[in-house]
Parts: C-alpha cells; structure tokens; sequence
C-alpha cells in the first residue's frame, strides 16, 4: 500500500542528499572533534562548517550557535540555565510565556515553578495569538525572560515575534523563543528579530533526530545546563554528535536554499487539502491564523467524532496524521492548545493535525481528499451525537 | 498498539445501530470524557437479550469494546450479561494498551445503564444493579501526555 | 598513508553491520515513536528491540533502560537529579564520588557543591584503585549516593565495583557508576554488582555518537532532567533518536556477543603494544593497574618530552593516539587523573594514551612499535632537560 | 590545528642542538609550566648573534616557536634582537591557536635570559633587560579542558 505522510510537523524524513553527507562520519571519518590528531581534526572541521550553516538559517553569527541533542534539550537549557543564574546575580525571577508553548517549555515552566519561580502564561485569541497589551502589561520589575514560540506546532499559528522582540529589547529583558517549527518554515533573522536566543531541531527540517541547537546572541550570558568535557566552547558538554550535527548542517543549507519555493509549495498544498475538506465535510472547524501560520500546517476539528479514532481510519487507508485529542496520547486532557482557543471538547476531541512537507504531492492530496469525506462519514454514522442532530442539521 | 482483533472490531464493529422500539436505552460517558457509548437492547419474555445496538463516540479502543461487548452480551439472558465486566472484555478482544483500559469499562457501564432503563420501564428488579450509578464517570485516565 | 588509530578510547567507528541496521531508520522508517501511524508504530517498536538489547548487556531489565544523549548527560541526569530530589525529601545532601571521575562527574559535583551540597572526592592509590576503608570512613548520616567510575578512561583502572556495591547497599546508599568506558569492555551484572544506576555511551562500544542510556534500577526513584513531552516513560522528554538508539541497540548485541573474543583480543594487543615499547624506550611508567584494566589501555609516562610533540609527531607518521599533558588541551594542569596518582609533573606532562579496538592488528602495532622509539628519541635530543641526564643515565 | 609552517618547523626544527663555548646561556620556563626553552647565543665583538641553538621541552607551538624565533634572531645584533616580541613570532609563523598564544612567549624571554647571561658575563648593559625578570612564569594559559 502507498503511505502518505502528512505527519511533517511531527518529524521529517532525512533527505538523501543529507544522509549522505553523514555517512562518511559515522565510519571512516569518525573521529571525536577533541582530539588533536587528523580523526579529529576532520571532524572539528566539519562540525564547524556545520555551525556556519546553521547560523546562517537565521542569519545568526557562527559563534552564536551551540549544538544541543534536540529541541527539548534547547527548551531546557535557554529557560533553566538562565533562570537560576538570574535568580542567583540579579534577584530577577519572573518569565513570562504563553499557555500554548510547547511541553518542553511548559514542563519546564512548572518544574520552575516549583522552585519559586514566578511565570505568567500569557492567553491567546481564537487564531491562538498572544496580545502585545496583554504581554506589556505582565511585565514586572523581576521580569527577566520573555519565551514565546515562534510558530505552534499544533495549529501552526505565527506569533508577532518582532513585536515581542522590540517589547523585550525595550524592557531589558531577555527574548527566547522556542523555533522549532518556525525554523526552515519561515524566515528568520535573529537580528531583525531581536531574539536573544532561539531553540531549534534538525528532525523538522528533513535533518537526522537527536540533534539541535540554542542561538544564543554575542553577549547573552549563558551558563551550562549538562556539565563536563569543553566541547562547544565550555558551554554544552558531551562527546559531538558528529554526523548528525553535519547532517544538521546540511539539512539548514538546503532549507535556506529552497526557502521560499519550499513555502510556496507548502503553501500551495496546504491550501489544496484545507479547501478540499472544508468543502465536502460539514461540522468541521479550521483553528489556527488564517494567513499567518506554518505554510504545511492544517488542523481541524471535526464534531461528533474522536480524534484518534480518525487517526486509525486514516492510517488503515495510508495516511499518517496526528490529532490533539486526548484519546490519542491516552491523556485526560485534549490539547492544551486547543483548549486556549476557547473550543470546548465537543470539538477538541474530533481535533485532526495534517502536515504536509516536501514530499507530499498533489495526488497525495487528492487521495487524502478523496478518502475524508468516507471516513468521517463512517466515524459519524456510529457516533450518539450525531444522530441527535443528523435529521434537523445535516 | 492495537493486536488484530481489536483492529478487525474498530473497523467492521458488529451490532452498529439503533433499534426502533427498544426494550431499554443507555448511555454513558460524556463528551469531555472523550467517549460515549449508547446501548439500545431487545429483551424477549424469557429476559433473554435477543438484539443488541450501540453507537459509540470514542477512540479506536471504546469502538472495538463496544463492538465486542455486544457480541459477547447478544444471546444471553439479562442476568447473565450484567456478569459481563471490563476484564471479560479486555479478555475477549486479546488486550488494550494499558492507557486504554478505561475504554473496555464503557461497553459494562452502558450495558448497565440500558438494563436500569428496561427494568425501571417495566419495574423488574436486577440485584446486580443495587448501586449502580449511570453518571458516574470513569475519569480513570493515565497521565501519558505526548506532543510533537 | 595508512592510518592507524589507537584511541579507541576518545571514540570508536560506527561498525559497519550497526551502520546498516540504522539507514532505513533516516530515509523510509523515519517516524517519531510518539506518533500513532504506523511510521510512528514501527520506530516505537524498534526503540523499544533496541532497549532490550541495552538492557541485556549489563544484566538489567528492558524497563530499566532510559536512553538519553551520550553518558555526560547519563552522568548529569544521574547526579543532578537524584540530587534535588534527595535534598528536598530526604534531607540528605552528601555525595561520595573520587578524584578520578570523568569531567561529566566532576564539575556536576562542583556545581552542586556550589549549590550547596557536600562532596568527598576519595584518593586513589599509585594504580588508580579506590580504598574501601577510605569508602566506609566517608560515609555519614546525609550521604545518599556514591557514584564511582567502572573503568578509568585514561589509565584504564578498573575500580572494586562489587565491594563498592556491597558497601552501598548495606549503608543504604545509592551507587551510581559511569560505566561509560566499561561498557562492551568487562563483564557486567547491574544485580550482581548492586548497581543502581548507570551511565553509558554508545559511541564507545561501535555505536553512533550521540546517544546513551542511563540504567536506573526498578524501584530506584529518578525524576527527569530533561522536560517536556512523555517520551521514556516521563522521565526524559524529547523526541527519541530513533536511529541512533537503533544502532547502540545493535552495537550492545554485538558487544555481548563477542565479550570474551574481545576481551581476549584486546589484553593481547595491548600487552605486546605495552611490553615493546616498555622494553624499547627508557624513562617511561606504565600507568594505572597491572591487570585490573581496560583491555585495550596502555596508559605511559616518557620523562623529559612532552605529550602534544609526541602525539603530533605520531599523527605525523599516521597514528592517532591522546594525551593529558596539560598542553593538549591548552589548560593550566595537566590530568587531574595522572596527578590524582601522585605523578609529578616531569612525568604528567609526557602523558600518552594508546588504546586499542577491535578493528586494530598485530601490524598496527608492530608499526607503531617501529615508529615510536624515533619519534621519543628525537623530541628527547631537543629537550634541555634530557640533556641534563643524557650522559650518566642513558 | 597547525598551519604547514608550524607543522614544518615542529619536524624540521632549525637550530636545535648546544653551542659549545657560548656567549651566553639562557633558561626559561620550568616543567609544571609544560614547557622550557634554553638558547644558547655566540656573539661576535660586533655584538651580532652569528649562531643561535636551543633546546625545547614543550608542545608543537612551543618548539615551532623556538625553531623560528632563532632563524628571526641569528645575523640580528643583540640589540635588534631584543625587540623581538612574541607578536613577532606569531606572525612569522602564520598564527598559532588561541591556547597556543603563550608558547610564543617563550622564545622572547628565554632570548632576554641568554643575553641577560651575556651581559652579566661581559659587564654590558642593555636598557631593553631593564626590569627583566627571567623566573617569571608564563602562567597565561587558557582553560580549556578537554577529555575523553
Ligand atoms: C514547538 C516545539 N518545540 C520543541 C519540540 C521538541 O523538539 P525535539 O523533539 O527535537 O526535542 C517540538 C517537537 O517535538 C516542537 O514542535
Ligand atoms: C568515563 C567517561 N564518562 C563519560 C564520558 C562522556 O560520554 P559522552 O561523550 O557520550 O558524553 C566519557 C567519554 O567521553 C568517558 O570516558
């Protein structure tokens, strides 16, 4: 059976082209960037040109780049290693952030939290946008970070970064924001911007897992998060992952190159596979900001059925997705996220997360088009609620 | 995550529907518990469950359950099927993901649910359902977030 | 030219049947384990092969095995977070750990010291052994964890797990060890050694870098270090690196298999790299112990040169090899290991490290034992300080 | 790590060896420094260095640096010699990396030291050794630790 994978913001596939440039490391080129003999030598080099790569994605200097497993681990680190250093030099301990951050950052909030930290979870409007009043008014005099994520991995929103860039510049404070799901998606330049430090990954940009990287601008004090050998300048200890961090490398080149085509065409599909079920199915909303989001992303809700119920039609006829509901991550809660948006569960529950990426196609689309509207049809056709209202509303 | 069999229910759920006059309705579970399960039952002179319907708004899991549940209840007479619980159930389709197992409590509580019904129609008494609660929620969940 | 690499230590390559089993995991089978589809079902299940492979290698449960980046996160995880937990519950607040840890041990423990926790670093002896004396005697009322290293990764000593083990338990204590140069080097059983927890690292056993596990005894409780999303069972957030921990899977398989040949295979190449330079060079101490060591550690001392000249020279004629000397890594001191032996400095600062892997022969070494008596000679004739003694004692 | 003149004048060092009936001898830097250069110097009743040796204990920086610091050196009268800086080194040998830097210091002191020696000898002065302190270590190292 064909599988489509529209799954794109969940992880990318690795491109060939970039799994060929790291293989040569994994096997004879293999050497650990500390030693001084050629082994690994080579491999600083590489792993250098790599940051180079990287940096330039978001028009970063190359000193301001450091490797990380992840971002998770970027999350983690921007947020912790500050927090403290603050809390110890500057008596500062107040973030603020918004309720539709991502668990790496939210997780990490609580756990701050905790330890007597103060955060403010900034609201969100229905396209899920943070208010600019609302973020100036939360500023306090102990107010040291402001962390909002560029673009939400669930409903794709774009927050007003530049925005929050010029308010935080303004105020002294720090500007973190979780890129994850911007980086390669948007463009960006950390100077336009004014982001002090900026968390990205490689698997969502068709780079291997396992690796990612914190932007943290020349002059932004940062204090380790994992300790021990030099490696990245003292800042981030462990053994280099050199292959992945070349991969990395490669995968930020690439994205730069075909930026606005990867955009367009993204844009192009999203549009196609929005369009095509909004048309055919009733009863379904689409969340998120209209114009200003992820060019692959589209989320919807579709009433009187479950999300992960969807997931498995869709995965018996080859079509890989995602959804927010709670059922799915066998959570009690559906998605924060879509609770911030004010939809009640009749609709969180029947959420539906489809991304499309470089490899998806116009026939993709159609057969995803085509399989929909039976799918949910099925879904509905055993659902109590909609036969309540099937005779008057359909 | 799921074995064959509860796949094969997920999707060719037996007993999918409505019947006209039933001889009791339930339902259970509510829509912020991520699951619903409606139970439409025909009960013969002879208190034997001779058909059996559900509709069910609810993961692969709660519809598998279901669908299940009512083969194995359809046939047997009511005090029998009130026998039935989430274990006979978990058993009969081979196992759920322990996040799951919430689901297979649905198909026992809507069962339940539609008996109180018939027997509160026809003013039979089923000692089986002393404290039974048709709203009680089963808000057993794990706690497994997941996000990407 | 040929090159030849005795620093199986620093890191090891990616072997190329490990290699294999990792491709599909990049380009095809590339989903996130946290996915429901079935590209998502696939990784999960090879993650999941993978841990009981991890697992078997040191005797554990599949369920004990927690991946993470590499064993300086593992060590970081390990200390960190057993740390706060043990202040904040228990009220305890001291570590037991030696002055012969890895980095990724130390500076951990002088974060926490400056935390305020308190750290005894035990002495070793000339051969880099703990003493269990020295071990009971620090042990107090508010000590709950001692974390000593398995295998040394400069002088290859291994310490007395088992007696460390034995101690810890009957004192109620913790035991952590970073096993990270043990691993796939000595035998290992987590129950019969009275391990509680583990720190390893794939890409010093063939695996790829970038990825490790920590063990954590059932029943042990860990909180995470990393936040965020649901990933190892809550207790380390990130998506997996699922090719990676596909390849450390196999390369634990591997290792098993293979133990005693390894082993045996090792300890041969290394006696005869270690014995003819002993008989072919004068002024020269073989580091760390006798027998209980790394089968493939030869750890030496060549009086009156210094170890960047000599490594440099080696990676001259095609021969990676490493050093402590303080100059190697540009730091004011050299090996806090070597020093840590009582080793003056006219002997650390000559500091070489050859280690041997599975991929080196009986020529390799036989070479090296042809270069390396030119190579010390000719930085001794420029040395001042051999001059000194060239006449009486040569 | 090295450019190719480092690298050249590591393995083929010029004027390693002792001159026998030296103007002047100096030493610098001790062994828990990680490195120590002696030069010897023959200087002519022109004050000319016409020859130069030196032995090096130390890393790749530390004798490339000596080996080009005493090609820089011979022919120069003692005077020009003594304006020699570790700039000067650095520069002659294309740059060294940044923990590296302090190696070039070395073949400046140990050359104030030998002339300091022939000084003392002869009774000369040269203002350039006013304040001149040959035991002063060189403890400018970075603190990069690396270990693996
Ligand atoms: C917005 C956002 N932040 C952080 C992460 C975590 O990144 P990683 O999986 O590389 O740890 C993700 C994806 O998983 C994400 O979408
Ligand atoms: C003993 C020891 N512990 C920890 C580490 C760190 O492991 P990694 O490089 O995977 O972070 C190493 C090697 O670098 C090691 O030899």
């Amino acid at each position: 059976m064909k599988r489509i994978y529209l799954d794109y913001s969940a992880t990318t596939p690795v491109k060939k082209e970039i799994l060929e440039e790291m293989l040569p490391y994994f096997t004879e080129k293999f050497g650990n960037p500390s030693s001084i003999h050629k082994f690994g030598r080579d491999a600083k080099a590489k792993v250098n040109e790599a940051r180079e790569k990287v940096a330039k994605l978001i028009g970063a200097n190359v000193n301001e780049i450091y490797f990380t497993a992840g971002g998770t681990e970027s999350d983690n680190w921007a947020l912790k290693a500050t927090a403290y250093d603050m809390r110890n030099r500057n008596k500062k301990n107040h973030i603020i952030t918004s309720k539709i951050e991502h668990h790496a950052i939210l997780h990490t909030c609580e756990v701050l939290e905790k330890d007597g930290f103060e955060v403010t979870y900034l609201d969100v409007d229905k396209y899920g946008s943070i208010n600019l009043e609302d973020l100036k008014n939360s500023i306090k005099e102990n107010t040291f970070m402001i962390s909002i994520m560029f673009v939400n991995n669930e409903i794709g929103t774009i927050q007003p970064v530049k925005e929050i860039g010029k308010i935080a510049k303004e105020n002294g404070i720090l500007f973190h924001t979780d890129a994850v799901q911007a980086v390669g998606n948007v463009h960006i330049d950390v100077n336009d911007l004014n982001i002090d430090m900026l968390s990205m990954s490689s698997h969502k940009i068709y780079g291997p897992k396992g690796v990612g990287a914190l932007f943290v601008r020349k002059g932004t004090r940062i204090t380790p998060f994992i300790h021990g050998g030099a490696q990245e300048k003292q800042r981030r200890a462990g053994t280099e992952n050199v292959p992945s961090i070349i991969g990395f490398g490669k995968a930020a080149e690439i994205a730069l190159e075909n930026l606005d085509m990867h955009i367009d065409k993204l844009t192009y599909l999203r549009e196609k596979l929005k369009d095509g079920i909004m048309n055919n199915v009733s009863h379904v909303i689409y969340n998120g900001h209209p114009e200003k989001r992820h060019p692959g992303n589209v989320n919807l809700c579709f009433q009187f059925i479950e999300g992960e119920a969807m997931l498995l039609s869709l995965d018996i006829v080859g079509v890989a997705a995602s959804s927010g509901s709670a059922c799915t991550s066998g959570s009690l809660d559906p998605s924060h996220v879509l609770m911030a948006l004010g939809l009640g569960h009749e609709y969180t529950n029947g959420s539906l997360r489809l991304t499309v990426g470089d490899f998806t196609t116009e026939e993709d689309i159609d057969y995803v088009l085509e399989k929909m509207p039976v799918i949910i049809d099925r879904l509905r056709q055993m659902s109590p609620l909609y036969e309540q209202i099937e005779g008057g509303n359909n | 995550m799921y074995n064959d069999k509860v796949m094969d229910h997920f999707m060719n759920p037996r007993n999918v529907g409505v019947i006209e006059n039933p001889s009791g309705v339930g339902e259970v579970g509510n829509v912020s518990c991520g699951d619903i399960m409606k139970i439409y039952l025909l009960i013969d002179d002879n208190d034997v469950i001779v058909d059996i319907k559900f509709k069910t708004f609810g993961c692969g899991s709660a519809i598998a359950s279901s669908s299940i549940a009512t083969v194995m209840i359809k046939g047997k007479t009511v005090s029998e099927a009130l026998k039935l619980t989430n274990k006979d159930v978990l058993d009969e389709l081979g196992g759920l993901p322990a996040v799951k197992i919430h689901c297979s409590v649905l198909a026992e509580q809507a069962l339940k649910a539609a008996v109180l019904d018939y027997a509160n129609k026809t003013g039979k008494h089923y000692p089986e359902l002393d404290g039974f609660e048709p709203d009680d929620g089963h808000d057993d969940h794990g706690l497994v977030q997941i996000e990407f």
